[in-house]
């Protein structure tokens, strides 16, 4: 059992996972002598080279464009996208490439690429700096999409994900690299493509991922001070979902609150109220409610206390659907 | 006078004057690269030469002439509602099937939708791509055994995978290099431009292999660039090329050339394929509307297999017997691909969903789970 | 009152624009000379000349790139994307700068872009020429989004988003090109930013956009044939959503069903399935339906059929909704 | 030997060795242009002369002088927690006061988020610029009024913008220019590429201004280019040229020139001012896991504001009574940035809604309304 942050948690994943296979690539900007700019991958250059951990032009398109022709040839690249809002120069070839050649070449040409994405706000950040992408990668067919909470999963995720046959987008949710948690690096992780339920509670079911999972951890907590039990579920694979301990949950609480950082028009908060809805109503007390960020852009720093969710806007949400 | 003022020259200074377009058509000098003209002469090279035996010379008239065959063959079908659509590549046989020769069997080429004749040269059965134009699939052929990549649709993208899979050679050590194929238009895109970067960055054993076929559907090359293409390599610092994208030698000698120079770890090359699309972009196309048929009329005259034709017979290389027994081996194959092509079977419903992952996800074993039994609701029906 | 193609509305209702205002500029490839693919812009270039009919480089993030400068200097640049399945070369500069450009600037830079994109599948093509990518747009902040399914629609929806101060996605159902109503050019047009009841019904209402709308009065007229009475409703306005009438007619009708082209998986659909449900809780008698394509990537023609909602599946849907 | 072995002369040949970095420093030859050597020695450029007057020279070096102590003071100022993150240009101080001087009041610039110098030579207030890194706004100013427009981080995105622009100055008969900044490790995107190649396609009024300042974060030039990068433009059929970027007065008579030539319809031009961030990245960066120290002690011997200063004292242009009026007014200057800051206003919440659309949308409106009453909510808890 070692005491380690997020993201140390990832960095001595990264290298679990570059020992164990030759064949693993590390590309991105900045990711050889400076470690990256959250030194996710430090030191990694320095002991395994730069033909496996390699300083990249700064052209995201082309991170994963070669990225599909490393795999093609048996690589198995994990692509650092420096920050959430730096993906879209790669949306072409992430869309119509890298999810789609497995269905192209009826499986003659996996993609077991990585697509890490330090994402969410919180740190104090300029412009493109604080978003969270996650819905536009949970809409597109071919592509996994996974989102780590704890340093636990920060360990065992990104080692699962690069050993996955398939593309996945890896979600590292940026504010909490540096909170701290006891990671047993010898434990049997749970499956990737799941969901965890992380707290047991009878009258409503509490849905986080990535950043927002303490939020939620410390909303049921509030929650309990004034009576409420509050099922907290980490839901860790945001594509494909893992909802079946979620239809379980619901048919016992009869109500359900989603919390995400995105902007919760068409955010994966629909989509779960669509599913959960279709697939409990009869149990549903409340209407599946969401609290998401706005549907404005990522504001100005000044302004994220108030855009993003935090405890208050969630303990809101669980009042509402308690009202009902 | 500033060094601003050295402008480079270029091939149309006035913007927006909407010239009728007139290809520039070089044909000679140090900067194109050209070993058979199109009267069918050998001419020397001061860079390039090429030794071909006679046998060789005959067998890629072969390919010249059986890949226009199965491309009329094609047309033909997509008219009669055979195919979806069908991209053809008249004019320019020589330009793929030289580029295709010269690739050794441990190099991998990434074509566009385009390089019919590239596959050909590297085995890829013909229905392979005929299922793609009909809708079956997205191409039938096995991209590691050919080592010839699926096409790509979308303009520009597979520059980037040559790029990558060059690097993944350097990395095994192997003695192969890539071949990436895009379109004149093709080089406006900015994935393209990042591939050029990275292969000069990386040093990667990849060749950019253009077809400047003057044409971007309607638009011609002066849109996308009012310098010749070959030129913009220098500006990424690897070397560029023109050749006479009509002469089967020239492109045979000039890619084997850059071929062997990124397999030595030289780095990358650029080559512009000088050549002209005989006909429409795609058979939805109608390019009556956008280019005058006198332009049609004098690349005629550059055609790409008739001067091999021209230079077989004058030099006695090959004789009528030969030239009719192509041309019967080209019959024999039109029938192949229309009866195969005719009997291709239907894809079942469910490769909807069967391939789109390596690990299936239980969201898509529902859907298809769900596909299947709506499908047999309607069983009784029929 | 003329007969009109929606392409040939289209046309028209850009010439009209382009008269009207000499600030309007059209961007694309092919669409000068030869008219645009699907000769959308047919004969534009020769009578408005090629500074106001632009041919251009065959590069979509340049196209929108350009678009935003073009706009800081007062123009109103019309882009036409050749075919869904492109538009993601341009995704970063849409997502990063036209969507966002406004707030950046507090209100200083108007972005008065529209991007047209004839969207959706049913014509035998290749990989690429059959998306229905709404949703992306739909998610992304600073951007609205429209989808036309009419003749009259199209002439003067296109010139309503070319008058329209903020960047628009302009979805044009490929698929109907060709298929002609009368219009009346001299009409007073409903707004932009407006849904539609195009058939009233008391059993279920019916939800589509595009080229599903005219799939979705087949389906209530083969119900009718049941004895099933459907609202139909076109959505025509997918961001912002428009849905006053959808709520007034479910509270009627207690069922609902979504139909659209797009995977399900976080469609439109997903949304409001979620909005509809938040609002009309209490008036729903089954949970709100989707009907989408499936969470695939779009398949080789000869199994688009398989893959399209048609009249069947919307009738299984409607069914299904009914035995709840 | 084949044309393929001419290889242009490259940077560094041999990838991956992971060799110190070394930026190479020319300082003469007519590839690079220099009016001023780094002892603040006026010299002659064959295609580049330059007239200024005494007042000119003085002014130039308070721009200089006052946007550095600006920078200190907003370095200082992010140190003490008063804005979240400060772009520093240190070391570029010539580059940017040099391109900003060579604008016309016509020209519109595009920054990155570096620019401050050019801001500051446009009138952009200073404490427009500050709140934005204090995360207030996204740049307080106007960009039409003050002919700069906001600050664009999403590397490279500006480039397509500044070409835009220029085409609509084409269509406006305008006699103005574009002139579109960049970072060397810009020149890798896709979208900057595809801005050459557009500006040269429609010979747009456009200036594409490159700080070559050695690094993109931690990742040094020769990733990007193993050729010099003002070479890049004659491949897309436009001039580059090479300045010294640290001299000042090189650097706007080439800025100058390529804007004159833009506004005549000659086209773009690539401008790679060859510089040095002599600073961090951004405050968040940390430069001793990268580069050496001793990298930075042979460019502090390039200066650009102790050269302008050697010359104006050498020759007599300006006397220590001048330096000193400069340097007070460099300590008013941090005085009323340091004050401005920290007197600014935090802006209101309802903020995030107000300037999403130019027409607010229902849905937008609906979410204000629930902001303002969730806040109110909690008025009487505090
Ligand atoms: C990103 C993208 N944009 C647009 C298209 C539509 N399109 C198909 S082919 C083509 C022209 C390609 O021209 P070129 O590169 O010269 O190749 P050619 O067809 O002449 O062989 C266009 C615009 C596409 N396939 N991909
Ligand atoms: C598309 C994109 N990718 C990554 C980043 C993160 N980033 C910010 S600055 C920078 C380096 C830029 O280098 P350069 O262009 O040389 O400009 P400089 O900072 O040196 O002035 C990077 C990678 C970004 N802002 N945008
Ligand atoms: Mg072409
Ligand atoms: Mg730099």
């Amino acid at each position: 059992m070692t005491t380690l942050t997020l993201g140390k948690a990832l960095n001595m994943g990264l290298r679990k996972a570059m020992e164990d296979d030759p064949k693993v690539v590390l590309m991105g900007e900045d990711i050889g002598k400076l470690g990256g700019v959250f030194r996710i991958t430090d030191g990694l250059q320095k002991d395994f080279g730069e033909d496996r951990v390699v300083d990249t032009p700064l052209a995201e398109a082309g991170i994963l464009g070669t990225a599909v022709g490393l795999a093609m040839r048996g690589y198995r690249p994990v692509c650092e996208i420096q920050f959430d809002g730096f993906v879209f120069p790669a949306y072409n070839q992430i869309v119509t490439q890298v999810a789609k050649i497995h269905a192209r070449s009826r499986g003659r040409l996996p993609m077991p690429i990585v697509i890490r994405i330090p994402f969410g706000g919180g740190i104090g950040a300029v412009e493109h700096h604080s978003e969270s992408p996650e819905a536009y990668f949970a809409h597109t067919a071919g592509l996994k999409v996974v989102a780590v909470a704890t340093p636990a999963d920060a360990y065992f995720g990104i080692q699962q994900a690069i050993a996955s046959p398939d593309p996945i987008v890896f979600l590292e949710p940026k504010r909490r690299y540096w909170e701290k948690a006891d990671v047993d690096t010898d434990a049997t992780p749970d499956p990737l493509f799941r969901s965890r339920v992380l707290r047991a509670g009878d009258d409503l079911t509490l849905l986080a991922y990535g950043p927002m999972v303490k939020t939620a951890l410390q909303a049921a907590t509030a929650a309990e001070d004034e009576g409420r039990s509050i099922e907290v579920v980490d839901l860790r694979t945001l594509s494909p979902l893992d909802l079946d301990a979620v239809y379980e949950s619901v048919r016992r609480t009869g109500r359900c609150v989603v919390v995400h950082e995105a902007p919760t028009t068409l955010g994966l908060g629909a989509e779960i109220a669509a599913r959960v809805t279709e697939t409990c109503f009869h149990s549903l007390e409340a209407p599946v409610l969401r609290v998401g960020g706005y549907d404005t852009p990522y504001p100005p720093s000044k302004l994220e206390e108030d855009y993003l969710p935090d405890l208050d806007r969630v303990l809101d949400a669980v009042d509402r659907s308690m009202g009902f | 006078m500033t060094a601003l003022e050295h402008a480079t020259e270029v091939v149309d200074p006035v913007p927006g004057t909407g010239a009728p377009h007139l290809p520039e058509q070089p044909d000679s000098g140090p900067e194109f690269v050209q070993l058979l003209t199109p009267e069918g002469e050998r001419v020397e090279h001061p860079d390039y030469a090429i030794d071909v035996t006679d046998e060789e010379l005959r067998s890629l008239y072969r390919d010249l002439a059986l890949v226009r065959r199965w491309d009329v063959e094609a047309t033909a079908l997509q008219r009669q509602g055979e195919l979806g659509i069908w991209a053809s590549l008249l004019g320019q046989e020589a330009a793929q099937v030289g580029a295709g020769r010269a690739l050794a069997p441990d190099d991998m080429a990434f074509p566009t939708y385009r390089e019919h004749g590239v596959a050909w040269t590297r085995g890829v059965d013909p229905l392979h791509v005929m299922s793609l134009f009909r809708g079956n699939d997205m191409g039938g052929w096995d991209p590691v055994a050919t080592g010839v990549n699926l096409y790509t649709v979308v303009i520009g993208a597979q520059t980037l995978h040559a790029t990558g899979y060059a690097m993944g050679l350097q990395r095994d050590g192997a003695d192969a290099a890539a071949l990436a194929f895009l379109g004149d238009g093709a080089t406006s895109q900015g994935e393209v431009n990042e591939a050029l970067i990275w292969a000069a960055s990386l040093s990667a054993p990849v060749v950019f292999f253009c077809q400047n076929n003057q044409y971007a559907i309607s638009v011609p090359i002066e849109r996308q660039s009012r310098v010749p293409l070959y030129q913009r390599a220098s500006g990424f610092g690897f070397p560029g090329v023109r050749v006479d994208g009509n002469d089967v030698l020239a492109v045979l000698a000039v890619t084997r050339a850059a071929l062997a120079r990124a397999r030595e770890g030289s780095g990358p090359t650029f080559i512009e394929a000088f050549t002209y699309r005989m006909g429409a972009h795609t058979t939805s196309d109608d390019p009556t509307r956008y280019r005058m048929a006198s332009e049609l009329e004098e690349w005629k005259l550059r055609d790409p297999i008739a001067r091999l034709k021209a230079h077989l017979a004058r030099a006695g290389i090959a004789d009528a017997a030969f030239f009719d027994a192509v041309d019967a081996e080209g019959d024999e194959l039109a029938v192949r691909i229309r009866t195969g092509t005719l009997e291709m079977t239907d894809p079942a419903g469910t490769e909807i969903f069967d391939h789109v992952y390596a690990e299936q996800t239980p969201d898509l074993e529902r859907q298809r789970a769900e596909f299947v039994a709506y499908h047999a609701s309607f069983e009784g029906e029929k």
